[in-house]
């Protein structure tokens, strides 16, 4: 009876997780790509070189974001300081405190990179891992599936849910699928480097992307393509400044411990605000994970506590924790308090629409998944790749936030 | 209890006295100390805009816990698929608000029913271990989640049309001027849960369930019906949460309504209900989640980064619960 | 009693069928494990070759280490919500020390980290007789926080392969040191809990602690074992896996902690103790991965993976309570009469 | 002549905060005799129990085993100086094998370390052997076997630990007619292997069959001890109460039968009773007796719907209802006692009047609002006229004395006003004024012309109440005793209508 029941449920069970197993592929949707890209990867089979002029035919200028802003859009270069022998010496308010973090990638000398095949991006099959769940990711990759599609590369992703020892098996279960590269997401810029060395031990082609991994890391990858968290930063700060008139208290509701925005969305404002405006006092920094009410109630707590002293408030979430601040602010009469926050999503965008929030980053996600994958398809194509490509930082006010409308998650 | 002698019993009795009245007023000694401690360290402490703030942070919270408390009360520990639920209702809530504002909580609501008619079906009849069951739906909920809006994350005003600002306005709307809604809300439904705990039939089968499954059987009540009805109350109340989240949130994701299960059970824990069931009261439970509230906000004052309040947080916890423990075990009653 | 006895053959036979019963639902669990793979084998793509193999048994190790401890917990009838935090504070430590004290120091170290706390829970469920549930919720909060605190919340590393690779290189081409390392703790202490005369003594406090003190057991210092044997191989898992990666993350154990109390279930260890054991819990942590990597071959997200790992808990948590269901419906039968209803019957 | 004694207890104490549990006795036990200890609930005998097994170490006085002075601080030092415990509520552990339990703390060991599983299962056999348990199957679990058996189990396994001192509190609390003998047997094998025997138990008859010392204590304090001769029920009774009362309790004739309350025709559960009839009428007291697990509490849970029974009809005062759970039950006016006042009775962790309001919940629910005030007044009624100790219905029933529980529960279904009252073990384990109590009740409530179902295996109380028997047994009514014809010897004869192979079995292993 008992096993009877047993049985039956268990092949239930795994046959509805096999059937959902096909739905959910296509959800991040290389089922389609396969389809477009079969006929071209029949050619690769037939003469590389029409394959490469093929793929150096495509033209990605016409691709568009969700936004209506060009999907690839061009990349910005950044002046490295020198490197002062050890930054952790330095304070926390100094910006070289944090050089490994901000400036890994460029001064790394490579060990052991794969040369380009370039031999035409058309029917290569690329594996994406990325570091976890999330609607920034999800946009992320739909960004970097059009991309592939258009280079016709066969994209195919595998998410960890933010857990290192997943990702790690993931990283195993990539190379064990033998792609032609893997692009991947590191969940922590330190973790990345054993991660990276495997990839790289095992001959295959690697970008790394989104999260910055360690100057040890970077030996190992072509290259890397992502945001310029640390500058946008910087840039927000500025803006952030100029509206308090470059004085006043302000406070920072930080990112979820454990990542590498956790710091920068905190030390490039406090860094950048030390040097341009010293008048501008941190009062309190909290994480209060991106959860709306319990950051409301963090805000309400300041107001209560520094009162007129609190002039500003800095988000490194512009969705949940940005609505919390506001409601607070709200409830509490001091919608003078001025806003920021770093981010991109709709919440955020509406947000500076409604005027609420100052400034937010422009921080494209299907640009960032786009920049990855084009950086692949040129290394395939035999194109020079640079190590680091950033994108272009910007910071939506009220002024243009129409034209980056609708958002993108 | 052979060795009870008849002096023993009047000395029993006499402690059950004292120690009943701290074990009622336990958790309240704590809220009272915490006022005190906030208005010495800051004299903005003492002021209603404060105090609405408190409340206002753990309404929602309080709402989700004066549900759960009927889990607990009924001596099924914890619903770990309040999370689940929570996200579940309120996304659903949005998909549906094209078909305006009323259908969509009710499909909100109905989400959460359903959730909570399996739980209760599969504790109450099946006997299965309820924290290992919510447990695996939380799971099977949170996966189905994600691959049904494929880790999209859905907005009101996007779906909604007429209707969003209703919905969105949900959590923002202020009764009588100052009071949101919220908040009123929430004590309703601690109002509520006091009430039918302590005053009506359900509540007090409720407890004998909780006090012992086999003897409420025996007794005559469904306690089949009477499990179903806690974990479907525990439910509706989450979906309930759950929508104003959403509401605030502008925002329906599946992250949404993360840690709920945890802070809840801590909060009823510390209102002085114990795990093993048929103790306590809602009255308590809202105790709880003030101490919750409080707490936070008087380490913020004080100026206690994140990170230390977490442990001062979980130290405060299991020390109320030490004290409660001990309490009863002077009444003879091991069963903290 | 009579009845028993005159158709105590009917009875023996009775008792067999009940025996067979047990026995399958003993093995369940690798079957459950076999059905998988052996599904996997027919769908998925390269999901079986050495490499892949390997890949799965590394994937176990964490989640079955952790579980050795766990399981036991559980079979002295207890829960312990602290093991996430813990197997992070054995990797945090490792790594955080390894530059001053070298690597075998800072393990130890990093070990004993984790018998503390588990020696704080059990001293605090044991003693002060506070239930588990709440206690190590409790120090699970305190003890992240602490990580938090200390680390600022960043990560660690060193930039020392050596002994990375040498835990990650598998050995007779199918079995990495880590993975050596984990499974022979886990037999250990499977022979030391089932097959001991002190371990059957977890048993007994799970199964009545009354009993077992008065069978002379120090049923307090069981307990206390019990958690610090929890949280030593919690802070070792981790500490193995940070020391394979070289680096540790604060947030390392989030996620494990669900997994490894669904597995330890789905292994046949009840929340009500006294039964279970830990060998199973590992096969059990071997299916989950199995499933997992399986199902990410076949291109299936993460979405798919917990929501398919949830309908085997599901599905074991269901087919336990419904059996149990059935046997409380037909406990006490007299085969006497039923033999006579068949008898009607024909 | 100064002998030594097996036991030897010097003006031992042991202070309970607020309470003088046991109170500076003396108590001594030859080698060789079974000596039986006597007293209320509540009057300290089994705190002197557990002091000789070693759950105090904080007693004052002194031990004397075989002549030694000795420090019994722990269980296992009490088991080391070979005292034996058979407690009263089980204590096995139900997940664990029949083995594993028996052998709990000394299982037997390969080269000291690994379990011997060989040794395990003989030296289990022939433990079981020792109570005639021998069929059973060492690696079956206890939640297999039958709670007679677990009691049995519980037996073989201290005897496995061959005391010198067997301490047995209430072991035939839950035994049968049968069962009771076949420990005696036992009993008396262990009396000739020169074992001292300390027998608790409320069962005055037994006492006369197997004591030969008895020692009365109450209140803390020792009364006496004399030989087993020199005393009567009535003496050992009036010595415990501690004041004359009249003696056992004399079968009143019950005035003429009212009309038919309760008839069952061919109840069916399929395995457990098969065609099962009998009638109940007014002012009747009906026992069912038999053999314990002969299917009577199967019936029971079977009339009031706590088991789906197969087939059969049930009539209430001639009509036929049809009772699918308890609530239908109570709706119909029959209430039923379950044996087990631990599990099945009484909530221990809520207080006395919530206990005795559970079934009343609906009754007192005024338009969806419970009153316990409502009730307040029948709580106090019931608790007076059981003479329930503390009379505080605020008190947690886990806090009184079994007798005290288990008037509680009668409590709880008395009010509920039932005219079909179902009693199952109404007075297992309690002492003798709780016993003299629940029998006024019982009487009374029949005398108010109510039906009342007795089932029990105390065959004194079968006799003292019953108008008629009903003999059960392997889930057949195969007899029946009317008034004229009763007593202990006819419904034993005619329980054991087919001689006992049991006992045979036993004495033949």
């Amino acid at each position: 009876m008992f096993k009877k029941s047993l049985a039956l449920l268990m092949m239930g069970a795994l046959s509805i997780s096999l059937l959902s197993g096909c739905g959910g592929a296509k959800t991040p949707a290389p089922a389609e790509t396969t389809e477009t890209t079969a006929p071209a990867a029949t050619t690769t089979g037939g003469d590389a070189g029409d394959n490469l002029t093929k793929s150096l035919a495509v033209d990605v200028s016409t691709l568009k974001s969700s936004d209506n802003q060009p999907l690839l859009l061009k990349t910005e270069a950044k002046e490295i300081p020198a490197r002062p022998e050890d930054p952790k010496a330095l304070p926390e308010e100094d910006p070289l405190h944090w050089y490994d973090l901000e400036y890994s990638g460029w001064s790394a000398e490579k060990v052991n990179i794969p040369k380009s095949p370039a031999d035409g991006s058309i029917g290569k099959k690329v594996t994406l891992i990325v570091h976890g769940d999330h609607p920034y990711v999800t946009a992320y990759i739909k960004g970097a599936q059009q991309v592939a599609t258009a280079y016709g590369m066969e994209l195919n992703v595998m998410s960890p849910n933010f857990n290192v020892d997943v990702q790690n098996q993931l990283v195993d279960q990539a190379i064990n699928a033998k792609p032609d590269m893997i692009v991947e997401i590191p969940t922590d810029a330190k973790v990345a480097v054993q991660q990276f060395r495997k990839i790289n031990q095992a001959g295959i082609p690697l970008i790394a992307a989104n999260t910055l991994p360690e100057d040890e890391g970077m030996k190992y990858v072509i290259g890397w393509a992502g945001p310029d968290d640390w500058g946008q930063m910087r840039m927000l700060a500025k803006t952030f400044a100029e509206k308090m008139n470059f004085e006043g208290g302000y406070t920072i509701t930080q990112h979820a411990p454990g990542g590498s925005p956790y710091f920068s969305r905190t030390y490039g404002i406090v860094t950048e605000l030390k040097k341009i405006a010293p008048k501008m006092k941190l009062l309190d920094a909290q994480a209060p994970g991106f959860e709306a009410e319990k950051t409301m109630q963090l805000t309400s707590d300041w107001i209560t506590k520094f009162g007129p002293e609190l002039k500003g408030i800095m988000a490194a979430d512009d969705s949940a924790q940005q609505i919390g601040i506001n409601e607070a602010c709200k409830n509490a009469k001091r919608e003078d308090i001025i806003r920021i926050a770093a981010g991109n999503s709709k919440v955020g965008m509406d947000a500076v629409k409604a005027g609420t929030v100052t400034a937010i980053t422009y921080q494209s996600a299907e640009a960032d998944g786009a920049v990855v994958l084009k950086m692949a398809a040129d290394w395939f194509n035999g194109v020079e790749v640079e190590p680091v490509r950033y994108l272009p930082k910007h910071i939506i006010t009220a002024a243009d936030v129409e034209q980056y409308m609708p958002a993108q998650w | 209890m052979q060795a009870n002698t008849e002096n023993q019993d009047v000395r029993k009795r006499e402690m059950g006295k004292v120690s009943s009245i701290i074990s009622k007023l336990g958790v309240y000694v704590l809220v009272i100390a915490l006022m005190i401690l906030g208005t010495i360290i800051s004299p903005k402490f003492l002021t209603t805009s404060n105090f609405m703030n408190i409340i206002q942070a753990v309404s929602l919270l309080g709402i989700v816990a004066a549900g759960v408390s009927f889990v607990t009360y009924s001596g099924n520990f914890v619903d770990m698929s309040i999370p689940c639920i929570m996200a579940f209702s309120g996304m659903i809530a949005v998909d549906t608000l094209k078909y305006g504002i009323v259908v969509s909580i009710l499909c909100g609501l109905s989400t959460g029913l359903v959730i909570g008619i399996i739980n209760g079906t599969v504790v109450g009849k099946l006997k299965a271990n309820p924290i290992i069951w919510t447990l695996s739906v939380a799971f099977v909920g949170s996966g189905f989640m994600r691959w049904f809006y494929s880790g999209k994350q859905i907005y009101p005003d996007v779906n909604g049309g007429a209707a969003a600002e209703v919905f969105i306005s949900l959590s923002r709307t202020n009764v009588f001027g100052t009071i949101p809604l919220i908040v009123i809300v929430m004590i309703i439904f601690m109002i509520l849960g006091q009430f039918v705990m302590t005053k009506t039939k359900f509540g007090k089968q409720v407890k004998l369930v909780g006090s012992s499954y086999e003897v409420a059987k025996m007794t005559g009540i469904n306690v089949n019906g009477v499990v179903s009805g806690a974990f479907i109350v525990t439910a509706l109340t989450a979906s309930i949460a759950g929508i104003f989240l959403t509401s605030l949130a502008k925002t329906g994701a599946f992250y949404n309504g993360e840690g709920y299960d945890f802070n809840a059970v801590t909060a009823i824990v510390i209102g002085g209900m114990t795990l093993t069931g048929g103790r306590g009261d809602v009255v308590g439970v809202l105790g709880g989640v003030l101490v919750i509230g409080l707490l936070s906000n008087v380490m913020t004052l004080i100026g206690i980064n994140t990170f230390s309040q977490s442990i001062v947080k979980g130290i405060i916890f299991i020390a109320v619960v030490g004290i409660n423990a001990r309490s009863l075990r002077k009444l003879g009653r091991d069963d903290a | 009693m009579l009845g028993r006895l005159e158709s105590s053959e009917g009875m023996m036979r009775d008792m067999d069928t009940k025996k067979i019963l047990n026995k399958l639902d003993y093995y369940r669990i690798y079957m459950i494990l076999a059905v998988i793979f052996i599904l996997m084998c027919l769908f998925a793509p390269n999901f079986f070759n050495t490499f892949n193999i390997i890949n799965i048994l590394k994937g176990m190790s964490l989640n079955a280490m952790v579980a050795v401890g766990f399981t036991v917990v559980m079979i002295c009838g207890q829960l312990d919500l602290s093991i996430g935090s813990n197997l992070t504070l054995g990797a945090m430590v490792v790594i955080g020390l390894q530059p001053t004290l070298g690597w075998f120091p800072s393990l130890i170290v990093a070990v004993l980290a984790g018998s503390l706390v588990g020696a704080i829970n059990g001293f605090l469920v044991a003693k002060a007789k506070i239930h588990s549930f709440i206690v190590t919720l409790g120090t699970m909060t305190i003890v992240q926080g602490l990580i938090f605190l200390i680390s600022k919340g960043s990560a660690l590393s060193v930039n020392d392969f050596t002994l990375a690779d040498w835990l990650e290189a598998p050995l007779f081409g199918l079995f990495p040191p880590r993975v050596i390392i984990t499974v022979s703790i886990v037999l250990i202490f499977f022979v030391l809990v089932k097959y001991t005369k002190f371990g059957k003594g977890f048993y007994l406090v799970g199964g009545n602690k009354e009993t077992a003190w008065l069978a002379g057991l120090n049923t307090d210092l069981y307990l206390i074992l019990a958690f610090i044997l929890s949280g030593t191989t919690a802070a070792l898992g981790g500490a193995l896996l940070a020391m394979s990666i070289s680096s540790a993350v604060p947030t390392l154990g989030v996620s494990s902690q669900m997994v490894v109390i669904a597995a330890t279930i789905i292994g046949g260890t009840s929340m009500a103790g006294g039964t279970g054991d830990i060998f199973r819990s590992m096969i059990a942590v071997l299916m989950l991965v199995v499933l997992f990597n399986g199902l990410m071959c076949l291109g299936a997200g993460y979405e798919v993976q917990i929501f398919a790992s949830g309908l085997v808990l599901a599905a074991v948590v269901l087919g336990e309570s419904y059996a149990l269901y059935e046997q409380d419906k037909v406990k006490g039968q007299r085969p006497a009469l039923m033999a006579e209803l068949k008898k009607g019957a024909l | 002549m100064n002998e030594v004694f097996s036991l030897d207890m010097k003006g031992v104490s042991k202070q309970f905060p607020g309470t003088l549990a046991v109170d500076n006795v003396d108590f001594q036990v030859k080698a060789g005799e079974v000596h039986a200890l006597l007293g209320e609930n509540g009057a300290g005998k089994s705190t002197l129990m557990k002091m000789i097994a070693g759950a105090f170490s904080d007693y004052t006085g002194q031990i004397c085993v075989l002549g030694e002075n000795v420090e019994l601080c722990s269980p296992s030092a009490a088991k080391a100086k070979g005292v034996g415990m058979v407690y009263q509520e089980l204590s096995l552990a139900m997940p664990l094998t029949i083995a594993e339990n028996v052998l709990a703390g000394r299982l037997p060991t390969k080269g000291k370390i690994f379990i011997d599983k060989k040794a395990m299962r003989e030296q289990t056999i022939e433990c079981l052997k020792r109570v005639g348990l021998g069929h059973l199957d060492p690696f079956s679990c206890i939640k297999e076997i039958s709670q007679q058996e677990a009691q049995l189990v519980e037996i073989a396994k201290t005897l496995g630990n061959n005391p010198n001192i067997l301490v047995m509190d209430e072991p035939t609390s839950s035994l049968s007619r049968e069962e009771v003998k076949l420990l005696f047997g036992i009993i008396e094998k262990l009396k000739k292997q020169g074992l001292a025997i300390i027998y608790i138990s409320h069962h005055l008859p037994e006492l006369f069959e197997i004591a030969d010392r008895v020692t009365i204590m109450r209140d803390g304090k020792k009364i006496g001890t004399y030989n087993i001769d020199e005393v009567t029920t009535k003496s050992l009774v009036e010595m415990m109460v501690g004041r004359p009362i009249d003696d056992k309790p004399i079968k009143v004739k019950n005035q003429v039968l009212g009309e038919e309350k309760l008839r069952i025709e061919n109840l069916t559960r399929n395995g457990f009773f098969h065609d099962v009839s009998f009638n109940v009428r007014a002012n009747e007291v009906l026992g069912i007796g038999g053999l314990s697990g002969a299917g009577r509490s199967e019936l029971a849970r079977g009339i009031v719907g706590a088991d789906a029974i197969d087939s059969g009809k049930i009539y209430i005062k001639g009509k036929e209802v049809r009772i699918k759970n308890m609530s239908q039950a109570l709706e119909h006016g029959v209430a039923y006692l379950t044996e087990n006042r631990k599990e099945e009775g009484l909530a221990l962790r809520i207080t006395i009047g919530e206990n005795i309001l559970a079934p009343l919940l609906k009754k007192h629910t005024k338009n969806g609002i419970y009153s316990a005030k409502s009730g307040a007044s029948e709580v106090l009624e019931v608790m007076k006229e059981l003479k329930v100790y503390p009379p505080d219905p605020t008190v947690t029933v886990g806090n009184l004395s079994g007798g005290n529980q288990q008037k509680v529960l009668l409590g709880k279904w008395v009010a509920t006003k039932p005219q079909i009252l179902i009693l199952d073990e109404p007075t297992r384990g309690v002492d003798v004024g709780a016993k003299m109590v629940i029998h006024d009740t019982i009487r009374r409530l029949a005398s108010e012309g109510n039906a009342v179902i007795l089932i029990s295996s105390d065959l004194p109380e079968l006799v003292a109440l019953s108008d008629r028997v009903k003999i059960m047994k392997e889930g057949r009514f195969i007899g029946e005793l009317i008034k004229e014809d009763l007593s202990e010897e006819t419904i034993l004869l005619a329980a054991n209508g087919e001689g006992d192979k049991l006992s045979e079995d036993i004495y033949a292993s």
